[in-house]
């Protein structure tokens, strides 16, 4: 199946209009010496019908979430998306169009980016957000390059509560540019106050926390911002589970400088994780400070003065910084963010509260039903938004196997990144798992012991 | 015309949708959480009915254009038709339904489309191994230098800290260099040639040899024009100890006829939403994955995909030498889903025959255009060419801009303008192998057209758009005085 | 601005799909086949490629209207928005590609929600059993008329020929009358109350009592009008031994509040692309269940689904004194899903919700209008009313037509024109419940407009629209020199 | 989950500024004595999520052919649908209008079907054609009442070569109308040309057929114009699977006056049979007796004359002929028309030709394949397109069963309607079953034997 529409005749009658005979003659500056000298080794093509059927057999060889009951979280949720939310997103001018920089043609990316824009202020309580970034883990690493200044050096600390992925991503960075971390450990599910204390310096760039953590918890976050501020560095928070900003204090009441994280779970498919959506909200002082593309408000040059929306202060990449770029971003994550964006709007200020309790009553539901099964034990006395940590009181591997048999995905398994949380499973409870749900866990849970 | 903004719309109570009912018992928060963590004010998102949000989002939909609303000729950013077939294909419950950490058991598709995907990349581009993590082509630049920074350092040559650069690249590739901490050294243009100015190059290798850790370059390069000396390039980058590292941003031209494998390029990258046909949404998502040749594979992100002898597969990390993650998760999965699907579709014939189309369809727009436009580099171009204003700036002040913004009132997107930096008034053309004949005499026509208004009416020009929306827009006014955000009590201004 | 066909794009070899690969040995058509039944020359489709496809069914969807572009007034049609859920459920596998004839073990949910969905639709409208096989509202009323007739015959009444219909019904019941082999006898309807004329009526059935085999209403009728002597009317056309036919266009003005079994009626059908908010696709597709009382259900077309004692579901043939079949298969499905989930999502307070607040929103409309529009019957309406234009007529010479033209440059469809008959200028129109306050506003606002325009620039309104992407059409051209099919060289006409 | 999107705050608002207090004062036209004085017996409202789960899971307990091999036609066949199709036909501008009243704002749905009624002569080979109707059934009765005439009385011939659910609407009909149906029977597969002769007489007002007819056979289409014709009935074809279409002669070269019937598989989901697109082509002379909408090209009125699309000889609701009509037909089938003319135009004119080729073929295969297999017998010696007829050795209902343990869907048991044909059954093949499905069947008729 190819998309090439000009048929061989056709491309020799244009090439015959150039005067050339053969699509050899424009190849001629490609030197024999670097020609390939024989087809791809790749599988043949396939017609539509026949491709559909091979990857959909692929797909097929996949568990997915809607034939199963999973109680993973960690990072990625899984909130039920609107009709409306693929209905609109998906419609191929949204799709098929690139970064608006013809803006005349573009309004509609524009404006949706603008309200993508306002709303992440309006979720975050804070002064201002750019337009996407890749992901949460590199949100979070683009807010540190922001502290850190020109140049990149200096020093991060940041809490063990924030996801290890994450983490992972920073020390990456860290290496390309040569910045410091110092982690700063977790004590009952949360940040250790004593050693944030202890960590913190004056030449500490940023400090970074998660809201709610890794493990769940939800951190006591005006104490940080609180010690994060003794010096001059920034306060940055991590969001992942963006549902928890419907009951939680959000970043701007309790004072952080830059909240960054995930958004995917707004609207947008899981797709194994990504494409994800990263955001980042900002006091207004960080607004030209601000990586990747930002939305404005103009009105329309002469005349007629009607509103209008641009790309502003523009990184893109004919003009972008180079040299003296603090950041490389250029593709952002429009399509998702415009999901984002009809899924706040669908679920609304009413919504937007709703989904909150609704994650945090059906979790602590189940936090009470699991721990109150022989043998499981709570792991952390620390209140917690939608995850929860319990021990198992067989090995983790074994437990998933069991509940594999129920086809159940249990929790995530803590040890991997946490080597003292020992079978100690993660568990995820949204607004999308049933009471039902829950208590078939409860019941498979219930043989281990038995 | 003026679409509200969603803020200004609905009104207090109304809501398009429901949550699903509380079917646990009912418990108040604060008994659930310590009242000084709960939020105090609701965040102040829209109140508005279904209908609205629906009309809102369509109605914003309409107010823009895109790959199957017309010709989108935007140079360097390869805007393809995408394939429907790509979107059904993403969208399946088994790939789009499924976490990223659940158990490989239970993923054995979805690391399987992963694993035959990177080996197909690596037979594209002549790499040897493949990390499809990188989330865009940026992100496969910065990437690909930090693995170049990696293979120094464990060489104990960690003291190389340039990187040179041609004065035509793209601007991440300069932005991308300074974040992983080296210093941009510009490598001139032959303005005969418009590839690397050999003696350029040689003069800052004798000058800086010892210091260069690479050098990034496209090729064919933004001039849309093949470097034929590029195994010369290759030798003498070598020579002196630095990597060549390729922007894949116009691979769109090379597939089955050339490799930078073959070129001597050590690290590519793939824009998969330029080459492989994926949907460039308004901006995003892309996926910009990395190839590498063996010297380098030591240092690739983790996890990497694995087969196994009884026909599974497995995720596995990286060893000792990885620079470690460069996101969460395990790449831009959905995007490589479509990516897969449309290599498949394509198979090495077709994908050589995009390669070809794309290179003809571009040297017919250039040949068709080439009386009433300067062209930046009047010789055999590939995949894309570089126009100009120059004559019209000239003739009756009517800038790149200008025809840009004529161009849309006859449903058409424009050229990227003013890019590269290196040519004024520069009109970068990209027809892309997926458009007809006849779109690409149109197009010819209209700018034929616009050459002649140039003469006869320049304010027609010098004032487009006339059909869109809205007008040309105040971007100096977006800067002086950023508005970012609505707040409560701002209006849209109507005409 | 034109879109050219569809037949003069493309090229000759051009392709947009592929057919699967030939997996079975290759044989010659004229080893299979007689070469007299070869077709001998291929059937001249268009040659077109994906991205042609593409771009001109998106372009030709750019030139329409739907209730997701804007207000859509349309009397009698009951334009209320159509749910995304609905179209997401009714395209699930296991909905949308089962076929017919699959044994019934293999497709209990589609049974059970047919055979659900059948006790919604009766208790909805206060009758016994319903089939949901008919097509559209006007099969319902051809099915509906079957069963009565298939009664009086059972009853050796088989002589009844004569249908009464209202002067004000739709077009639809006649036709359908006649079709059934009924001769129609028109019911005048009473000046002041809107209603049918109780006189009238009563002469006729002295006259043709015998002969009467049923009366078509819709309660409320065509004028918005809710007819409150509906249940003399049911006595005096039971006392003959007629029967009476519902119209369920209406039926979105009274769910929850009264039912058509509760008045009398012997037979109802259902618009579900109306009341159940099913899309109009453009004309279709829709469904026409049919409800009826007791003593009609013997005459039922089949297959009917049975709910057996384990639980399980089942098509059970209809009984020897069915009227038959009156289609293949068994009813529009994927409509019937549509409007189950509909049901189901708004329950019984939500449908009553429903029915007010499109009673609420027509009344309010006709209070916003009355000051510039002579109102036909200005009386309480339910779900629509008929406004008129005659003091436009009279005053500058302005139609239904220029009002209706001159709405759609305001981003708005027009309401049914011309409908009822009986009134002049008729501008017959339903907002729906699902429209916001702020449109019904500006639809106000707008009407008022064009009123004030027909004063001070009539001539604006006789030539509307402007802003469409054409002008107003030449219908008599149309009829007189009908070209209802492109022909080879025959080209579109271009300004 | 409601749509009604105004508040009860709103809606006291709007009454009041009527001056009225309540809703009920707009009820008050509704006498007491027929108000319903309860709330409506039905199942309480759901929440989006928790509807999409009640629905997904009825859907769910059906066996979609995506995951069964079906071997089912008799009237309803399966055929890929390209992804363009779906994408561009469900785009809301076409699927939320309604019937083009103001043709200044619906040139896409007029455009399209003008679009739709030419392809639909390209491939039957005839001077014109309708919107669309409900379905073949109908489509074909539709064709009967144009021969009939106002009155609609008088003789139909027909083969019972007819799908028998349509013959059984023709007998629906016919009984509301009062016409009169010979059948005439089938001989190895095909009409019986003797019979036929017998049956139509100077006061036939149609003869119809189908091709290939229910029993898969491909009729001797010239000679049984020849008998049609003898007198002054039209000749009637019925044709419920398009694709044959593609290699077989079409109406238009054998001489028929007029051809329904179904395109539902042409681009459209299957979806239990329906909605369905029924179709209705005709010589020219039957332009102005043709039912349903009909789109015609026009220009402007006034100065610019662009060509432009209308509903023309209209017969919708409010102009109907009433009384007069000789169809009551209004709704049409739209958006299914759309669908089959982006299908038949992505398809295009080679595809067309070998969507025919392909069926026939692997129809041929599994043909031979099958009555390969000892037991199972061919029953005609007629040539057929892609549905034959073979006898099994076992009582069809056992064999049912047998192949649904292979997760097979056999093919349509003719028992029922033809009573002669015990444990005969009716196998379907089209392009989407792939030679390993048909060697699958093949594998499991086998073992019936063992």
């Amino acid at each position: 199946m190819s998309y090439v529409p000009n048929t061989p005749e056709e491309q020799q009658e244009m090439l015959a209009s150039m005067g050339l005979s053969s699509i050899e003659d424009l190849l001629a500056p490609v030197p024999e010496d670097v020609r390939l000298g024989h087809p791809l080794d790749l599988p043949p093509a396939l017609a539509e019908p026949d491709l559909r059927r091979l990857v959909s057999r692929m797909a097929a060889r996949n568990k997915s979430l809607d034939t199963t009951i999973s109680f993973l979280g960690a990072g990625t949720y899984d909130h039920a998306i609107p009709s409306v939310v693929p209905h609109l997103q998906r419609r191929s001018e949204f799709v098929t169009s690139y970064t608006p920089y013809q803006p005349e043609v573009s309004q509609g990316i524009l404006q949706a980016t603008y309200e993508f824009q306002t709303m992440v202020c309006q979720i975050t309580g804070l002064d201002i957000a750019n337009a996407s970034l890749y992901d949460g883990a590199t949100a979070m690493v683009e807010a540190v390059f922001i502290a850190l200044g020109p140049g990149g050096r200096g020093e991060v600390v940041i809490s063990q509560g924030v996801d290890p992925q994450y983490r992972r991503v920073l020390q990456t960075y860290a290496f390309a540019r040569g910045f410091t971390i110092k982690e700063v450990a977790t004590e009952n599910g949360v940040t250790s106050l004593e050693e944030l204390d202890a960590a913190v310096t004056p030449s500490t760039a940023a400090v970074i926390i998660q809201q709610p953590n890794f493990l769940g918890c939800v951190e006591d976050a005006h104490a940080i911002e609180a010690i994060a501020h003794k010096g001059k560095g920034i306060f940055i928070t991590t969001i992942t589970e963006p549902a928890s900003l419907g009951v939680l204090a959000s970043p701007g009441e309790y004072g952080a400088d830059i909240a960054v994280g995930e958004l995917m779970s707004f609207g947008n498919a899981m797709s194994y994780g990504a494409p994800a959506l990263g955001f980042m909200a900002a006091k207004q002082k960080f607004m030209r400070l601000l990586p990747g593309r930002l939305v404005g408000q103009t009105v329309e040059e002469g005349g007629k003065k009607q509103t209008g929306y641009v790309l502003t202060l523009q990184t893109r990449e004919q003009h972008i910084r180079r040299e003296r770029a603090t950041s490389n971003i250029c593709t952002n994550q429009s399509l998702l963010a415009i999901g984002a964006t009809i899924y706040m709007a669908a679920i609304g200020k009413q919504g937007f509260r709703e989904l909150g309790e609704l994650c945090l009553r059906k979790a602590h539901y189940a936090f009470r039903q699991i721990t109150a099964v022989p043998g499981f034990e709570p792991v952390f006395q620390s209140p917690f938004f939608d995850e929860f940590v319990v021990r198992s009181p067989i090995p983790a591997s074994r437990l998933e196997r069991h509940l594999a048999q129920a086809d159940i995905i249990g929790g995530y398994s803590l040890a991997e990144s946490y080597p003292e949380l020992e079978n100690c499973i993660l568990f995820c409870v949204t607004e999308t798992r049933t009471r039902e749900e829950i208590d078939t866990l409860v019941a498979a849970l219930k043989e281990v012991q038995a | 015309s003026v679409e509200k903004l969603i803020f200004e719309k609905g009104a207090p109570g109304r809501r398009a949708t429901n949550m699903p009912a509380l079917d646990v018992p009912m418990e108040e928060l604060d008994e659930l959480l310590p009242s000084k963590m709960l939020r105090s004010e609701p965040a102040p998102l829209p109140e508005v009915s279904e209908i609205e949000v629906v009309r809102h989002y369509t109605h914003l939909s309409q107010r823009n254009f895109g790959v199957d609303s017309g010709f989108y000729p935007l140079g360097s950013c390869t805007m393809k038709y995408n394939p429907k077939i790509n979107e059904d294909m993403a969208g399946l419950p088994g790939f789009g339904h499924i976490h990223p950490l659940q158990p490989d058991t239970t993923v054995q598709g979805a690391i399987q489309l992963v694993y035959e995907l990177e080996r197909y990349l690596a037979e594209i581009s002549g790499m040897v191994r493949v990390t499809l993590q990188p989330s865009a082509g940026a992100h496969g630049e910065l990437t690909g230098l930090m693995l170049i920074k990696a293979y120094h350092q464990s060489r104990n040559e960690g003291s190389r800290n340039l990187v040179l650069i041609p004065d035509n690249a793209h601007g991440t590739n300069p932005a991308s260099a300074t974040l992983a901490d080296y210093k941009v050294v510009e490598v001139k243009t032959n303005p005969q040639t418009g590839g690397v100015d050999l003696e350029h190059l040689h003069t800052l290798l004798e000058k800086h040899g010892p210091s260069v850790a690479a050098i990034m370059l496209t090729n064919p390069n933004t001039l849309g024009l093949f470097d034929s000396n590029i195994l010369e390039v290759a030798r003498q980058i070598h020579e002196v100890g630095g990597q060549l590292y390729y922007d894949g941003a116009n691979a769109n031209a090379v597939m089955g006829i050339t490799r930078p494998g073959d070129m001597g390029f050590d690290v590519v990258h793939f824009n998969l939403h330029k080459t492989c046909s994926t949907p460039h949404g308004g901006g995003g998502p892309g996926a910009g994955p990395i190839g590498v040749k063996s010297h380098l594979v030591p240092f690739l992100p983790g996890p990497l995909p694995a087969k196994h002898g009884d026909g599974t597969y497995s995720w596995e990390d990286a060893g000792p030498q990885s620079i470690g993650k460069v996101r969460a998760n395990k790449g831009n999965f959905g995007v490589l889903v479509r990516a897969y699907t449309y290599i498949r579709s394509n198979g090495p014939d077709g994908l050589r025959s995009v390669s070809e189309s794309a290179i003809l369809n571009a040297n017919y727009v250039k040949h068709g255009l080439a009386e009433e436009y300067e062209i930046a580099y009047p010789l055999i171009c590939q995949h894309e060419f570089v126009a100009t204003a120059r004559r019209q700036k000239q003739e009756a002040g009517v800038t790149a801009t200008d025809i840009a913004k004529r161009l849309l009132d006859f449903g058409m997107y424009a050229p990227t303008t003013y890019f590269p930096l290196i040519v004024p008034e520069a009109l970068m053309i990209e027809p892309t192998e997926t458009e007809t004949r006849e779109t690409l005499d149109e197009f010819i026509q209209v700018m034929k057209q616009i050459a002649e208004e140039t003469r006869t009416t320049p304010e027609v020009v010098k004032t487009a758009p006339h059909t869109t929306v809205i007008g040309r827009l105040d971007q100096a006014l977006a800067a002086r005085k950023p508005n970012l955000r609505w707040e409560p009590g701002q209006e849209v201004t109507h005409a």
